[in-house]
């Protein structure tokens, strides 16, 4: 954790709303602040929940998502979706301890530049109580207690075998499907 | 519904009738007013002027008694205390220096000013919260062909127009309608009533009430309804003065409240209608006894 | 104690220490110590080289109590089978009749008889399996023959392969009934409050009628080749009635009214060393008759009875300790139900001295006549025109606070009992397991064989397999006991000398 | 991982914009940020990608450098994906190798920490090179534009949008809500700085609409429904009942001086309520179509009463000399129910126009309180030649001595009524400082009188708008610098008497000044229509936060919506006069020639597709598809998605419960590394 | 040549996937011919420190089943890593932390003063724990230390396959074993069993009603279940979409809704997430209260959706936990 600790935010936008919103907020010059990282999907429904925990077990201290206002979906009814989804995310999350303000979903129209600066901002200070969520740190913190005895098997053996943990989970569960499956 | 009912001093004093008017009347629409205990001045008069800092700090230690109190809205039947505790909240918000010289006092007193509890005019909670329907249905005795000049003074209208137009507010005029009284059309609604100038500068100030009195008169009104305690001062003491600097422009100013009541069959003793120095005519529409009594007053 | 033989001790501690941190260190990087991680014994000896203490240790505990808190009420009888995949439809079937309490919800008479089926082709099942894989080898194979032929491969030699292929092939016929109703025999589904998922299909009867006559000849084969290889071998049954396998405890056992033996349902009966009814208890009460008891040498919890209070692993017509499982259920009973059981049953008594038997190793015996009864009970169940009635399910409708469930598992009596809030979450879960209620006495057991048997610091093989014998008769699962860890017990012994340094280490699976 | 089974060679671009991104991004340090990265090749700035050089650059690199990826790091990718898209694949590669990197928008523009700013470029950057590694070549589908078009509202940018699309031969829907087309200017008298009259210049331009072969015109009808995708509508077309057949009406009236009703005695909405008409009525003399019309809610014949679904009911309690004057052209249909069309277009535009801020909102003014306030369109019938009086400038309150009506002799115009104000609307409606002079020119012609405008400023930057100015000026119309305080009838002297007063305080002589006039005219702002929100969910648009429609671009794409296929023209997009209308009009009817055409429109290849193997057939993902683009194969026992319909939302691909569906361009692979990629750096 | 060498283990587990080898019933006699077990604690003798001594990766293929909960079980799991080629993640427990990882939902202190200070039954006025090291007049027995977190086996050594399944079929721990000793190996990585979700096989999978939105979730409890009709169409959460299949739908032939012990298919990362994504999407209301009403039938979103994997989640474990 660096001295002045600065919260990340990763953001999934809305092509049509929350993103133009976005470029309509530069276009106006606003300013907020410089920790979100907007990756861009087509629509609010795209957003798997997987993306947001992937996105906080990866370093992030808060994901905002936003799509379009109610009604006002590109595709009819994706945002619905996604806010289905985000009331029991938000139910999970809670289960395993973390705090409701670090996962956001906002209703943003492409005319509301302003809101995407405010709800940035506004997210940003939030989190900067909550303080960093941290999860990659916090992981290599519970490994602790298997890493250290590796370590020691080793003690020079390099035949060990390779260390698990905190790496292993960046990697998907399985590379690819058996063929044994299908006999 | 309940209010925490913040008199100030006018409606202990000068303004009496407005409190015995008001309170009644709320209490038949249903309306449940708590006094707020141990409140003091709410900083107007010359405080603001000199030191808005310290005006706001005697204010806001009413708003924080009845937040610690629990209570959810203040209501502020005098226009001055209506304006003052609502701008303090505005300039806590807006200055800190102010906000902290608030807290400061606050927490010498073991007080906390932290939200905003609503600050709302009794026009606001009878046009808002309870609804002309409700009110017609409470009137016994119409004010039929009473014509009133519906007159509102400055300060709930601005420069916070919260509940009615800024400059043609009508929430008044609504509610005696609902009580079967005839509005004049009376442009000078929010126009100055003098103020305090009546005192300080009394040909500047008397000429801007006489100007009221005169255009009240000459379109025709009965009566002058007002919201205020200084405007109903104003529009009402100075007739002797008025005459001989101009004209005679007698005609009577009551509190909004006070024709309330009468609408609603209650007396105009009980409406505290004695106290007014030009006498109201009797209603027809009032029960006999009733109106006597409004003559009597009158005498 | 006087200053002297003090000073001596706290030497000796201060060096064991010292040792042991030694010994740790080296240990720690050596997988030979990894076995520890299934149970093992510390055998401690004086300087006379005779055994001052051994302790039998669990060393490991998952706390399913714990992380079944904020579960559905409905799960818990596929979470808590996890407890155990050898007896996993134990603990299904005490969870599911912790359910119908816990919504007051009676189960339909179909619902019932269906569980019960299921329930005693389990426990039939599971004693074969015991019988001839797991612990009765060290009978039917022999208990001097070297370690690698006891095991079902060995019985398979002993019995000829026929007789083998028998046991696997009603085994798992057994086992299909389970897999028929619950979907799949290890961790089966079939338990909902207030009944059963699945009705059994007419069609299918004729297969199971058959089925459950099998299993009765079957149990009674058992119970034949156990009483030829042991009964009919004098150094067995001197070996059985010998001191080092007799604990004199107390017993317990679930009761129908007429105090006959039930695995399903009825009240707890317990009676003392002489067969004398202590008392007899509903599930409700069981906090009023059995407390767990915690010594710091282990994770496991030594449960004893409650009104008498823990007074250490003592025996005698006072102690709190008491045994469950075959043996203690047959002494706790009055009976067996069902004639062919019953008969062995009296066989039995007689054969071993008359009632209560106090000798570990009959439980062998005891568990091969329990078969029998389990199988009987079948084909009871199977010929009753209600069982394959569509009636298995009755909706509960209460509002869901505390339930408590009891059966007889296998390896002896099985407490769940759990809180819920109203949505039938759960806000507490509390287990006690088998072989928890038997673990004073195996530990007794264990540490009378190891006196017993150790004599100036002599220690064989032999001796080992004789200590393992000790509690494997109780057939002890540990998984159960900790819910941590499975079926069977692999072993080590440790004998640590004077100074505490580790002189002998043996290892048994 | 793709990125071990193919050598990948990724070329790295970061733009200086000139100083837009330059100013707040170190460009140089990005670019040696990137080339350590993993795959990269090489990494330039530069100064303006998006320039020809730019492009060639890339193109140049893609040969030398045998890159088969591409990332721009610059501005929007709403702005210019297309056209490194295209450099790309001049440069021999498929377009969809390319990755576009928003730090102009979405970072040196938002920030105001050049360090902060830098390390999200370099974040952003290199979430992109993580991505791109996994992409993949596709091929840009291509839908086939029906060459018929809509066009929604019968204004003047309508009536031009229509007959600028008709006249290049193509066929043209246009429908319009009111009986007749010509929208608000039809209503007006003269048109600014010019004083030609509106009559003249849009009369001959309607009536071609109503004779033009190509040119289906649907009056006094509105669109219900659309569906479909660029190229492909399908509209449906509610024609409500006017109880006349258009082909057998003549247009010749007899009916309306037949009605029973021997007086016009009902408010007529064309005069704004300044005139009376009958229950059948054509609206104005002009009208196009010229078809009368019923009004059902006053015409004898229905009841009072109206039916269950709100309609009123045929009773012949009427003598209906209306269908005796028809006669045997029997025109006159009492059944007439409303009617659904269904239509299919290639392109929309959509011309729905404005309406006028409502006066009574600004009570000091008096609108509604005293009789003699005017709105600017009232005026504009006043003193129309068709209007009402016959082009007469009368009083609405007050007679003279004799009782002749009364003529004003002074004239209060107020400006910016409902515009630049922060209580009502805060923008500029453009268009009020013009007409507000225009009607000051006119009613001081017509009247003679003393015509005071109070203005906050006179915004006149027009072609002739100035001089417009400067000549009213000439002509003695009096300019009051301030913004009105109220218009009251309380007079303090008896010159004030029985005339109303407006208070302003004149910002040049700077004193309060009241003014007594007879008329006062408020010049009220344009608005976006009432149901400007329902238009804009029907068509799938956008609006600003005022309401008006949003354009895709304020400057590159203003007649373009966010649904490809959909224009927009004329005030619905904010309010302008009528040149600009008229030229936005005709850019609009242009942008859809372009498509109808071209015959055909490239997609973006961001559809959905299912993995025919690993689908389970557990059906999660068909209720998902709002176009119903997911199918379920009975046979094979699988969901199989049409490629044609799938509009590429992805909803379904989030929420394949076993992870079988892939969305082209938005993989969950290439998310994932962006998610990453934009963590990597910190 | 001699048999390949085999090794059977276990850690944190119930022992259930030793009784599913116990099931391959005769097969067992088959396979205990074509291969040399040197290592199978639950039903024969072995000495460790033989196995201590073999030469690395003498050991044909390991089986190894159960989470990862102790020291010891961490240090055998690497010690047979070292003695075998392949590693192979046996049921549930090993491949995904099984049900035992539930308990990364709570912690360690939790648990032990729950069992013994807090549980109803106990008798413990002392508050007696058990020590790792307890010093009885000078005799010192020791305990193992418990980790504060559940793992799955490959977040503690490498794994070549996985056989999945709470627990494994015994269909397909033959498959697997064939295929070791046929060597005819999948990719390494590879989960032994279709890569595709579980309807694909389901019985009931043709009654799912193309247009099934949820208006109510009902827990099996709550429902007399139609025993033809897919289980999602009648409001019971299934988990059947987002987990693999292999298990011909055992629970679902026994009446009960899938609860995910096989685990994801190889293109999901989070099971629960995904199920959680595809439950939701087809939520009917599209108020957050109704949505919230509707979303209440699934009281326990962890436990339900994580019922074997949440050791292996993308949280892995709830992340306000003490590791002290």
């Amino acid at each position: 954790m660096t001295k002045e600790w600065r919260p990340r935010i990763v953001a999934f936008f809305c092509n049509w709303c929350t993103y133009t919103a976005a470029d309509l907020a530069g276009v106006s010059r606003m300013k907020y602040a410089s920790n979100v990282r907007v990756i861009r999907l087509m629509c609010s429904g795209r957003v798997d929940p997987q993306f947001v925990l992937d996105a906080l077990t990866r370093g992030a201290d808060g994901v905002l998502i936003g799509g379009c206002h109610p009604g006002d979906c590109h595709y009819a009814e994706g945002n619905y979706k996604m806010l289905r989804r985000f009331q029991l995310l938000k139910r999970l999350l809670r289960d395993m301890g973390i705090e409701e303000e670090r996962v956001r979903l906002e209703w943003i129209s492409a005319a509301e530049g302003d809101k995407v600066k405010a709800v940035i901002n506004e997210m940003t200070d939030q989190l900067l109580k909550v303080g960093p969520l941290g999860l990659p740190q916090r992981f290599e913190e519970w490994d602790k207690e298997v890493t250290r005895l590796e370590e020691e098997i080793r003690g020079g053996d390099a035949a060990g075998a390779g260390c698990a943990c905190a790496a292993k989970l960046q990697k998907p569960a399985a590379a690819s499907k058996s063929e044994v499956a299908h006999v | 519904m309940k209010y925490s009912y913040y008199p100030g001093c006018s409606l202990k004093g000068q303004g009496r009738a407005y409190e015995e008017s008001l309170l009644p009347v709320m209490r038949h629409l249903g309306i449940e007013l708590e006094e707020l205990p141990d409140w003091n001045c709410c900083g107007a008069t010359a405080y603001m002027a000199v030191d808005e800092g310290k005006a706001c700090v005697a204010a806001s230690r009413n708003l924080a008694i009845a937040e610690k109190a629990g209570l959810q809205q203040v209501l502020a039947p005098c226009s001055a205390c209506y304006l003052v505790l609502n701008k303090t909240q505005h300039l806590i918000h807006d200055y800190p220096q102010i906000k902290s010289a608030v807290d400061r006092a606050m927490t010498s007193v073991n007080l906390k000013y932290s939200t905003d509890i609503p600050v709302r005019h009794p026009l606001d909670v009878l046009i808002s919260d309870v609804g002309v329907d409700a009110i017609k249905q409470k009137v016994t005795h119409p004010l039929k062909g009473l014509k009133v000049a519906p007159y509102y003074g400055c300060q709930i209208v601005r420069p916070y127009a919260t509940f009615d137009d800024q400059f043609n507010p009508t929430s008044m005029d609504r509610i005696l309608e609902a009580l079967g009284a005839t509005m004049v059309q009376f442009p000078l609604k929010t126009k100055c009533c003098g103020g305090s100038l009546t005192g300080t500068l009394p040909e500047a100030g008397l000429r801007l009430s006489y100007i009221i009195l005169k255009e009240a008169i000459k379109r025709g009104a009965d009566v002058i309804a007002t919201v205020c305690p200084l405007c109903l001062f104003n529009l009402d003491s100075f007739h002797g003065k008025i005459a001989a600097k101009w004209e005679s422009a007698r005609i009577p100013t009551v509190y909004f409240t006070q024709l309330m009541g009468l609408a609603f069959g209650m007396t105009a003793k009980q409406m505290g209608l004695q106290r007014g120095l030009v006498p109201m005519k009797p209603l027809a529409s009032a029960p006999a006894c009733c109106a006597a009594r409004t003559a009597a007053a009158a005498t | 104690m006087e200053q002297a033989v003090k000073d001596v001790f706290n030497q000796g501690a201060a060096r064991a220490n010292a040792a042991y941190q030694m010994g740790r260190r080296r240990f720690t990087v050596e997988p030979i110590t990894r076995l520890e991680g299934h149970g093992k014994i510390d055998i401690f000896l004086d300087d006379k080289g005779d055994v001052e203490r051994a302790y039998m240790q669990v060393p490991e505990l998952r706390g399913f109590e714990v992380f079944s808190i904020g579960r559905p009420a409905e799960d818990m009888p596929q979470i808590t089978s996890r407890i155990c995949g050898v007896c996993p439809t134990a603990h299904h079937m005490a969870s599911v009749k912790c359910l119908d309490d816990l919504y007051k919800v009676e189960p339909t008479s179909p619902g019932r008889k269906i569980r019960e089926l299921v329930y005693n082709g389990f426990l039939f099942e599971d004693h074969a399996l015991h019988v001839f894989v797991l612990g009765g080898p060290d009978f039917i194979v022999g208990p001097e023959a070297p370690p690698a032929e006891r095991n079902i491969v060995g019985v398979i030699g002993k019995v000829g392969l026929e007789a083998g292929k028998r046991v696997i092939t009603m085994r798992r016929r057994v086992r299909e009934l389970t897999a028929y109703f619950g979907g799949k025999v290890v961790h089966p589904v079939l338990g909902l409050p207030g009944g059963v998922s699945k009705p059994l299909d007419p069609a299918d009867l004729p297969k199971f009628k058959q089925l459950a006559k099998d299993a009765v000849e079957f149990a009674e084969w058992t119970v034949d080749v156990l009483k030829k290889i042991v009964l009919g071998n004098p150094e067995y049954v001197k070996m059985i009635t010998s001191d080092a396998y007799t604990h004199k405890t107390c017993y317990m056992g679930m009761v129908d009214e007429q105090n006959r033996l039930n695995f399903y349902d009825g009240k707890l009966r317990v009676v003392d060393c002489n067969g004398k009814e202590i008392c007899k208890f509903t599930p409700h009460e069981y906090r009023d008759y059995v407390a767990e008891h915690v010594e710091p040498w282990s994770y496991m919890k030594f449960t004893f009875l409650k009104p008498r209070g823990w007074m250490d692993f003592v025996e005698g017509p006072d102690t709190s300790v008491y045994s469950v499982a075959p043996l203690a259920r047959l002494n706790a009973a009055d009976g067996l139900g069902t004639p062919k059981a019953q008969a062995a049953l009296e066989e039995f008594f007689k054969a071993l001295g008359g009632k209560p038997v106090h000798h570990t190793l009959a439980n062998h015996l005891a568990r091969a006549i329990e078969m029998i009864f389990a199988a009987e009970r079948m084909e009871q169940l199977v010929n009753d025109p209600e069982i394959t009635s569509p009636d298995v399910r009755r909706i509960p409708t209460s509002v869901p606070k505390e339930g408590i469930g009891v059966v007889e598992a296998p390896r002896g009596t099985l407490f769940h009992h759990y809180q819920t809030d109203e949505r039938g979450l759960i806000t507490m879960a509390n287990l006690i397991v088998a072989t928890q209620n038997n673990a004073a006495r195996i530990a007794m057991s264990v540490e009378r064989a190891a006196k017993g048997l150790i004599k100036g610091g002599k220690v064989t093989e032999g001796l080992l397999n004789k200590v393992e014998m000790a509690f494997r008769a109780y057939d002890p699962c540990l998984g159960c006991a900790t819910h941590s860890l499975p079926g069977h017990l692999p072993l080590s012994v440790n004998i640590y000398d004077r100074d505490r340094t580790l002189v002998r280490r043996l290892e048994q699976p | 991982m793709q990125s071990t089974k193919e050598n990948i060679r990724i070329g790295f671009y970061v733009c200086h914009c000139g100083h837009n991104i330059a100013a707040m991004v170190d460009c140089a340090d990005v670019a040696k940020y990137v080339k350590g990265l993993p795959n990269v090749v090489l990494s330039r700035d530069y100064k303006y990608m998006c320039s020809d050089p730019g492009q060639e650059l890339i193109q140049k690199d893609i040969r030398e450098y045998k890159l088969n990826r591409v990332v721009v790091a610059s501005c929007s990718p709403l702005l210019h994906e297309h056209t490194f898209r295209s450099a790309t694949a001049a440069g021999g590669l498929n377009p969809y190798y390319f990755h576009m990197v928003n730090i102009r928008e979405h970072d040196s523009w938002v920030h105001t920490d050049r360090g902060e700013a830098t390390v999200k470029a370099k974040a952003l950057a290199h979430a992109a090179i993580d991505r791109v590694a996994f992409h993949k070549a596709l091929e840009t589908k291509t839908v086939k534009i029906n060459p018929d078009a809509l066009v929604v509202g019968g204004g003047i940018a309508g009536i031009h949008a229509a007959m600028t699309l008709a006249n290049a031969g193509k066929k043209v829907y246009l429908v319009e809500r009111e009986p007749s087309i010509g929208g608000h200017m039809a209503k007006f008298d003269k048109t600014f700085p010019t004083l030609d009259c509106a009559a003249c210049i849009l009369t001959p331009k309607m009536s071609e609409v109503g004779a033009h072969p190509n040119i289906t015109l649907w009056s006094y009808s509105e669109v219900a429904q659309v569906d479909g995708y660029v190229g492909n509508y399908k509209v449906r077309v509610k024609r409500k009942p006017r109880y006349i057949s258009e082909e057998r009406c003549i247009g010749c009236m007899d009916c309306i001086s037949a009605c029973v009703f021997k007086e016009p005695k009902f408010e007529d909405e064309f005069n704004e309520g300044l005139g009376k008409r009958k229950p059948v009525y054509i609206p104005f003399p002009q009208a196009t179509p010229q078809i009368v019309v019923i009004d059902p809610n006053v015409c004898l014949n229905f009841k009072r009463t109206k039916g269950p679904d709100g309609t009123p009911i045929v009773s012949d309690r009427c003598k209906k000399t209306c269908v005796e004057a028809c006669g045997d052209k029997n025109a006159i249909d009492f059944t007439q129910k409303e009617e659904i069309k269904e239509i299919e277009v290639g392109t929309i535009i959509v011309a729905t126009g404005f309406k006028t801020f409502d006066s009574k909102r600004v009570p000091a003014y008096g609108y509604g309180i005293y009789k003699n306030v005017y709105t600017a369109l009232e005026i504009e019938r006043l003193v129309n030649a068709s209007g009402p009086t016959g082009g007469e400038v009368i009083l609405r309150e007050g007679k003279n001595p004799d009782g002749s009506p009364k003529h004003p002799k002074s004239i209060g115009i107020i400006h910016c009524v409902g515009s630049r104000d922060k209580k009502t609307n805060v923008w500029c409606s453009r268009v009020c400082c013009m007409y507000s002079m225009k009607l000051a020119h006119l009613l001081k012609e017509h009247t003679g009188a003393e015509v005071y405008n109070f203005y906050i400023d006179i915004r006149a930057p027009g072609k002739g708008y100035e001089e417009f100015y400067n000549k009213l000026l000439d002509e003695g119309v009096h300019f009051i610098r301030g913004r009105v305080g109220e218009v009251t009838d309380w007079a303090m002297t008896p010159e004030e008497e029985g005339k109303l007063v407006i208070r302003v305080e004149d910002t040049l002589a700077g004193y309060v000044r009241r003014i007594p006039v007879d008329m006062v005219v408020l010049s009220s702002g344009l608005e976006p229509q009432a149901d400007a929100q329902d238009v804009r969910r029907l068509f799938n648009m956008s609006c600003g936060t005022e309401g008006f429609f949003l354009e895709r671009h304020p400057k590159l794409a203003p007649v373009n919506t966010f649904t490809d296929g959909i224009f927009i023209a004329g005030a619905c997009q904010g309010p302008r006069d009528i040149p600009d209308t008229v030229a936005q009009a005709g850019a609009a009817a242009a942008e859809a020639l372009v498509l109808i055409d071209k015959g055909f429109v490239e997609q973006e290849p961001n559809t959905a597709f299912i993995l025919d193997e690993e689908c389970s057939g557990c059906k999660s993902c068909i209720p998902l598809c709002p176009y119903s683009a997911i199918l379920y194969d009975e046979t094979r026992k699988k969901a199989h998605i049409n490629e044609a319909l799938c509009k590429g939302c992805g909803t379904c691909v989030a929420a394949c419960p076993s992870g079988s569906i892939v969305q082209n361009l938005f993989e969950d692979e290439q998310i994932f590394s962006e998610i990453q990629g934009v963590l990597a750096y910190d | 040549m001699s048999k390949p060498k085999v090794a059977f283990y276990w850690c944190a587990s119930c022992g259930g996937c030793e009784e599913t080898i116990v099931d391959l019933a005769e097969d067992i006699l088959g396979i205990v011919e074509k291969v040399d077990i040197v290592l199978w604690p639950v039903a024969m003798d072995f000495k460790y420190k033989d196995i201590e001594a073999m030469p690395d990766k003498s050991i044909a293929a390991t089986l190894l089943n159960g989470a990862i909960r102790t020291t010891e079980q961490e240090e055998m799991a690497h010690m047979l890593r070292r003695k075998s080629q392949y590693l192979i993640a046996y049921g549930a427990c090993a491949h995904l932390g099984g049900i035992p990882g539930l308990s990364n939902q709570f912690s360690r202190e939790h648990m032990l003063k729950f069992n013994y200070e807090d549980a109803p039954s106990m008798a413990n006025p002392k508050k007696t724990r058990p020590q790792l090291k307890f010093a009885d007049g000078g005799r010192e027995p020791t305990l193992p230390e418990l980790h504060h977190v559940v793992r799955t086996l490959d977040q503690v050594v490498e794994v070549d396959y996985y056989v999945p399944g709470c627990p494994p079929t015994p269909k397909l721990t033959n498959v697997a074993v064939t295929a070791l000793l046929e060597n005819r190996l999948p990719p390494k990585g590879s989960v032994i069993a279709p890569d595709i979700a579980l309807c694909d096989e389901c019985p009931r999978k043709a009654s799912k009603p193309v247009n099934t939105s949820f208006t109510e979730f009902k827990r099996p409890h709550q429902k007399l279940m139609d025993p033809n009709l897919c289980l999602l169409a009648q409001g019971i959460v299934c988990m059947g979409p987002s987990t693999r299949s292999g298990c011909e739908a055992a629970c679902i032939r026994g009446g009960m809704p899938c609860t995910g012990c096989f685990g994801p298919t190889s293109r999901v990362r989070d099971q629960g997430l995904k199920i959680l994504s595809s439950l939701c999407s087809n939520v009917a209301p599209k108020e957050n209260g109704e949505i919230d009403k509707v979303l209440e039938g699934i009281p326990d979103p962890v436990g339900t959706f994580y019922r074997y994997g949440l050791a292996k989640s993308l949280m892995r474990r709830k992340v306000n936990l003490p590791v002290k």
